[in-house]
């Protein structure tokens, strides 16, 4: 979903920026004076600076509302689970694999030796959400499975030879 | 033969030598990058060791080639401001070969592969994977090459100094304050010369910190660091070093549209302000490679963030901008050295539209290190950093030379254009469908994209070999004693 | 010979007992007062030895690169917590230490004034990082490092080293940024 | 070049001396520490556990060579402690519960020494062992009433007291391995509770092996 998004925006902004490059390409086989142009295009950037920092105020606003590794507020009785994971050339140990649809998880995660990166495919293996696994330290996930279905963690951290085997399964029901 | 003709055909060779082992090395690491590929997309077999060693060495290659390209750039043109040593110009070459071939060693003779960013405490425990000879040999050529950076910018900012007063001057501050006239403003070159000055020996700094840490921690295990400190280390050094090496490159751009249109690219003060801006967000953007750990201070996260959004406003509203600006209706001459350069501004600001994309928090969670990550720097390295490259060995080859180009170079050009999109493109895809990055094996679904880009990658071989050549060419032209005439240098005389 | 006999008194203030005692009893005191006193009264004394074999140090250390080497590896053995350790328990470390760190101050003198601002500048800002790393490095470690202090004066130490590098943090940037006449600008 | 040979020549022998300076200051870059290079300096003197006098939980006065062809694993600690102690017998404990019953008690002992004479009596040790769980007998809890003997003991197995005054001190931990010879075999990280473990367990499997 937010890979989507991010794609699609990304291609459009690289698709406008290589037309504008392409355009100026063509019309630089006239000749003009450059005093006027100047003139012309400072205004033009004034203006176009403008939007910019307004574009990035916004965008900044709107992402930050919601950092995913702010802890969610639980309802009242809702408790957590809370999941213990461990990270080790090469393999997981994480204390619970099963989960309902709905209840709100958080795994803890760190590491035993190197840094690992702990990540949730779905079915479908998009990445739902990730955090690092490093040693002495412990990174907090929260997430809640909205589909059943069998998920699989992944490294996505290079930790050594064999980075690309860390794999674990989660089954959500 | 004048005094000042043999002077500059000494520097000359210097830089020219330096570009001969840059395009060079270049060749070699896209080879292994197209290998890499070609495992991923299941088109040939390879062990994982072996593919992680090619990461490696990729990965080394590339930023060291980067750099020692970047820095011949900023040298060469610098230089003809103010007095740079020669010495330490050299002794930064053979201080980058003997480390290249320590690097090398390290990894395929002792099979050393913990990726260029070294990230601790993973050289010394590798599952037994390589040994501690490997790791030394790889951390100490890292270390050697460190050295010799640091060198060459301590002498860039004793120069600055020297000429201009302060760093501070270099980057017109007084001009910005309004205490000197717009018109008496260091040039572009020396701006942006500053700013790299200023932001590598940062980053060397904590570069060696943490190579040194890695180091001990190598020799002795028991002897322990705190992993968290020494990310922060690792990625200050990274991001920032890497990313200097365009903010160089770019150098010979301003130097050469500006006399190929026959136009002015002065420093204004709001390219000045916006040059400060860059020097100041460089320096604390780096919190966005670790925006996936939450153990990390919540407000240097969000700034990772912020800055990194800001970041962006000075290459899309000064430099990118300008350069349009400069080339709009100049009737330039079109050649392979100001086609580069344009084409490199290209690939500077598309490359840094998906860096921006991801550098926002919720969408960080889910590309981080999924292969959209190298696709930003593909093409802000390769069609952005490389593409300067091969624009002033161009530039050289014709100044120099008067070498002609051909059509052959002109098919390489776009080869190299189209296949870095390709290149850059097949990454990014591959990271919107969530492949994980550095992953020896793929599973069927990501194949697809890796495929294309092996592809794309050998038709960037075939092309950046033809760039190559054509400057060997001039070599050897060079040689026959048939010194030049570089109009430029010779005004200087 | 002023400087000489300013020098011959400090090193012997420092070599009297009950100072010595005093002054190792405290960690900060012991690495970061001890230490540098020692190196400045080998600098002091370095004024005559400098002028009794003058073309020795020209023949033999003209760039004062070999000079510079040895002054950081004995600074780096001195910052290691072990030898700070065993100058309190074993007598020919602790003579070691009396006799490397003045003779750090020699060479010192004789290198600082032979180098290029580059390797100055280079020396300097090696040793600003390595500081800004021991600073960490005492106050973050878990265990007690050094079997003769207490944790609290290791992190004590630790403060002290980025009170030091803070410094150094300053004079790099007033030295960069804010420009005086030309004259000084060419001694970084 | 040739010209400044001397300044060469300067150059790579400072080098040299530096790097021999750092070598041996380290023990070729084992220790940079004094406590690594303490265990280090153990595991090759192996130094012989001297002679004591013990008094344990139970009040039992003996001396040390009553464990004689047994396997002794001991801990330095005193129960005033807040801090290390407590964890040091917790993993202990956690040793002690991965050695196969088999050789408890046969072949090897666990012995937890206080260094805090005067406070730690036997009562006090008694009521302290159960906290951990040890059973008193294949693990005692004991202290070296003469301070003389004690002294001697803790410096020879490098064990650094230093007291602050309070009723508190400031001390270095591990496991200590002292072989049925009353030798001392091994010195091992305390934190590290399974790889301790295992390194007990092969010794005494290696033995029975043989």
């Amino acid at each position: 979903m937010v890979q989507m998004v991010a794609w699609i925006t990304s291609l459009v902004f690289m698709l406008l920026i290589a037309a504008v490059f392409l355009v100026v390409a063509i019309k630089s086989k006239e000749k003009r004076e450059y005093e006027p142009i100047v003139k012309k295009w400072y205004k033009a950037r004034t203006f176009y600076g403008a939007i910019l920092v307004i574009l990035i105020i916004g965008v900044s606003l709107y992402t930050l509302r919601l950092i995913p590794f702010n802890q969610p507020v639980y309802s009242e009785g809702e408790e957590p689970t809370i999941v213990d994971v461990e990270a080790f050339q090469f393999g997981w140990n994480i204390t619970e694999t099963e989960f309902k649809v709905g209840e709100p998880v958080e795994f803890h995660v760190t590491s035993q030796d190197v840094n690992h990166g702990f990540g949730i495919y779905d079915e479908d293996m998009e990445i739902i959400a990730q955090t690092q696994a490093m040693p002495d330290y412990t990174n907090k996930v929260y997430i809640t499975f909205d589909e059943p279905g069998t998920y699989e963690i992944l490294c996505l951290e290079y930790c050594g030879l064999a980075h690309h085997q860390m794999v674990a399964e989660l089954v959500v029901k | 033969m004048s005094e000042m003709m043999v002077r500059l055909k000494s520097r000359n060779n210097l830089i020219v030598t330096q570009m001969v082992v840059t395009g060079l090395t270049v060749i070699v690491g896209m080879i292994f990058g197209i290998i890499m590929l070609l495992v991923q997309g299941g088109m040939i077999e390879a062990m994982p060791a072996t593919f992680y060693q090619f990461l490696t060495i990729h990965g080394t290659f590339m930023i060291g080639a980067a750099a020692l390209a970047a820095t011949a750039i900023m040298w060469y043109f610098l230089s003809h401001y103010v007095e740079l040593s020669k010495k330490i110009l050299k002794i930064n070459l053979v201080l980058f070969i003997i480390a290249a071939v320590m690097v090398t060693v390290g990894t395929f003779s002792f099979e050393y592969a913990g990726a260029w960013t070294f990230l601790y405490p993973l050289p010394a425990l590798s599952a037994s994977a390589w040994g501690t000879i490997g790791a030394l040999f790889y951390l100490i050529g890292m270390l050697v090459m460190g050295v010799g950076f640091l060198l060459l910018f301590i002498d860039s900012g004793r120069a600055i100094i020297k000429k201009y007063g302060s760093l501070g001057k270099g980057l017109g501050w007084d001009v910005i304050i309004g205490k000197k006239a717009e018109k008496d403003a260091p040039p572009p070159a020396v701006v942006a010369s500053t700013m790299v000055t200023i932001v590598n020996t940062t980053a060397l700094l904590s570069g060696s910190t943490v190579l040194i840490m890695n180091i001990i921690n190598v020799i002795n295990p028991a002897f322990t660091f705190n992993p968290l400190l020494a990310k922060n280390l690792t990625y200050a050094f990274g991001h920032i070093f890497a990313n200097a090496t365009i903010y160089m490159g770019v150098i010979v751009v301003y130097e050469l549209l500006a006399r190929y249109t026959k136009r002015p690219w002065n420093s204004s003060r709001v390219f000045l302000v916006f040059w400060t801006m860059s020097t100041f967000f460089t320096l604390l953007v780096y919190p966005h490679h670790l925006l996936m750990d939450s153990v990390m201070p919540r407000w240097m996260l969000i700034m990772g963030q912020v800055l990194s959004y800001a970041n962006g406003l000075p290459v899309l509203v000064v430099t990118a901008y300008g350069a349009l600006m400069i080339v709009y209706k100049s009737g330039i001459k079109w050649d392979m050295a100001s086609g580069l350069a344009y084409l490199s501004m290209l690939g500077w600001t598309i490359g840094v539209i998906p860096a921006i994309v991801d550098s926002a928090i919720v969408v960080n969670h889910v590309m981080h290190n999924t292969k959209w990550v190298p696709g930003h720097f593909h093409m802000y390295m390769g069609l952005g950093v490389i593409a300067m490259t091969f624009s002033f060995m161009y530039f050289l080859a014709k100044n120099d030379n008067g070498l002609k180009e051909t059509m052959v170079d002109k098919t390489a050009f776009f080869m190299y254009m189209f296949g870095l999109i390709g290149v850059s493109g097949s990454f990014l895809t591959s990271g919107a469908i969530s492949t994980p990055r550095r992953f020896a094996t793929h599973l069927p679904e990501w194949m697809g994209p890796a495929q294309f880009g092996a592809v794309a990658g050998i038709l960037v071989v075939i092309a950046i070999t033809i760039f190559v050549i054509h400057f060997i060419r001039y070599i050897s032209v060079r040689n026959k004693g048939n010194i030049g005439s570089d109009y430029y240098d010779k005004k200087l005389a | 010979m002023k400087q000489t006999k300013l020098g011959i008194l400090l090193y012997v203030i420092l070599i009297i007992p009950p100072i010595t005692t005093y002054m190792e009893s405290i960690m900060l005191v012991h690495m970061l007062i001890q230490f540098p006193l020692l190196i400045l009264a080998g600098w002091l004394i370095g004024e005559w030895v400098l002028e009794r074999w003058p073309y020795h140090f020209l023949k033999w250390d003209a760039n004062g690169i070999a000079g510079i080497i040895l002054v950081i590896f004995i600074t780096t053995y001195w910052m290691f917590p072990r030898a700070m350790d065993e100058s309190l328990t074993i007598w020919h470390i602790e003579l070691f230490k009396f006799i490397s760190l003045p003779l750090v101050g020699i060479l010192l003198r004789n290198s600082w004034r032979k180098l290029t601002i580059i390797g100055r500048s280079f020396v300097f800002l090696n040793y600003l990082s390595m500081f800004g790393l021991m600073g960490w490095f005492y106050i973050d470690s878990p265990v007690q490092i050094c079997n003769n202090y207490l944790e609290i004066e290791q992190q004590m130490l630790g403060w002290g080293f980025v009170v030091i590098t803070g410094i150094m943090i300053v004079y790099v940037l007033q030295k960069c940024f804010i420009s005086g006449t030309k004259s000084n600008v060419n001694q970084i | 070049m040739i010209k400044n040979w001397r300044n060469v020549v300067a150059i790579i022998l400072a080098i040299v001396l530096g790097s021999l300076l750092i070598y041996f200051g380290t023990d070729g870059f084992h220790a940079f520490t004094e406590e690594s290079a303490r265990t280090y300096q153990l595991h090759q003197e192996k130094p012989l556990f001297p002679r004591v006098m013990l008094e344990d939980n139970k009040e039992r006065v003996y001396p040390f060579s009553e464990f004689e062809d047994k396997y002794v694993l001991i801990t330095f600690f005193y129960t005033a402690c807040t801090d290390v102690c407590p964890v040091l017998e917790m993993n202990f404990a956690e040793v002690y519960d991965q050695i196969p019953e088999k050789y408890i008690g046969e072949d090897i002992v666990f012995l937890s020494i206080s260094f805090d004479t005067k406070h730690d009596k036997p009562a006090v040790l008694e009521n302290y062992r159960k906290s951990f769980g040890s059973d008193g007998e294949t693990w005692r809890m004991a202290r070296i009433p003469n301070q003389t003997e004690l002294d001697n003991l803790l410096k020879k197995f490098g064990v650094i007291v230093i007291p602050e005054g309070n009723g508190h001190f400031q001390h270095n931990s591990a496991f200590y391995l002292v072989n049925r010879k009353g030798y001392l075999e091994k010195v091992m990280d305390y934190e590290k509770v399974d790889e301790a473990a295992q390194t007990v367990v092969s010794v005494l499997e290696k033995e029975a092996g043989e």
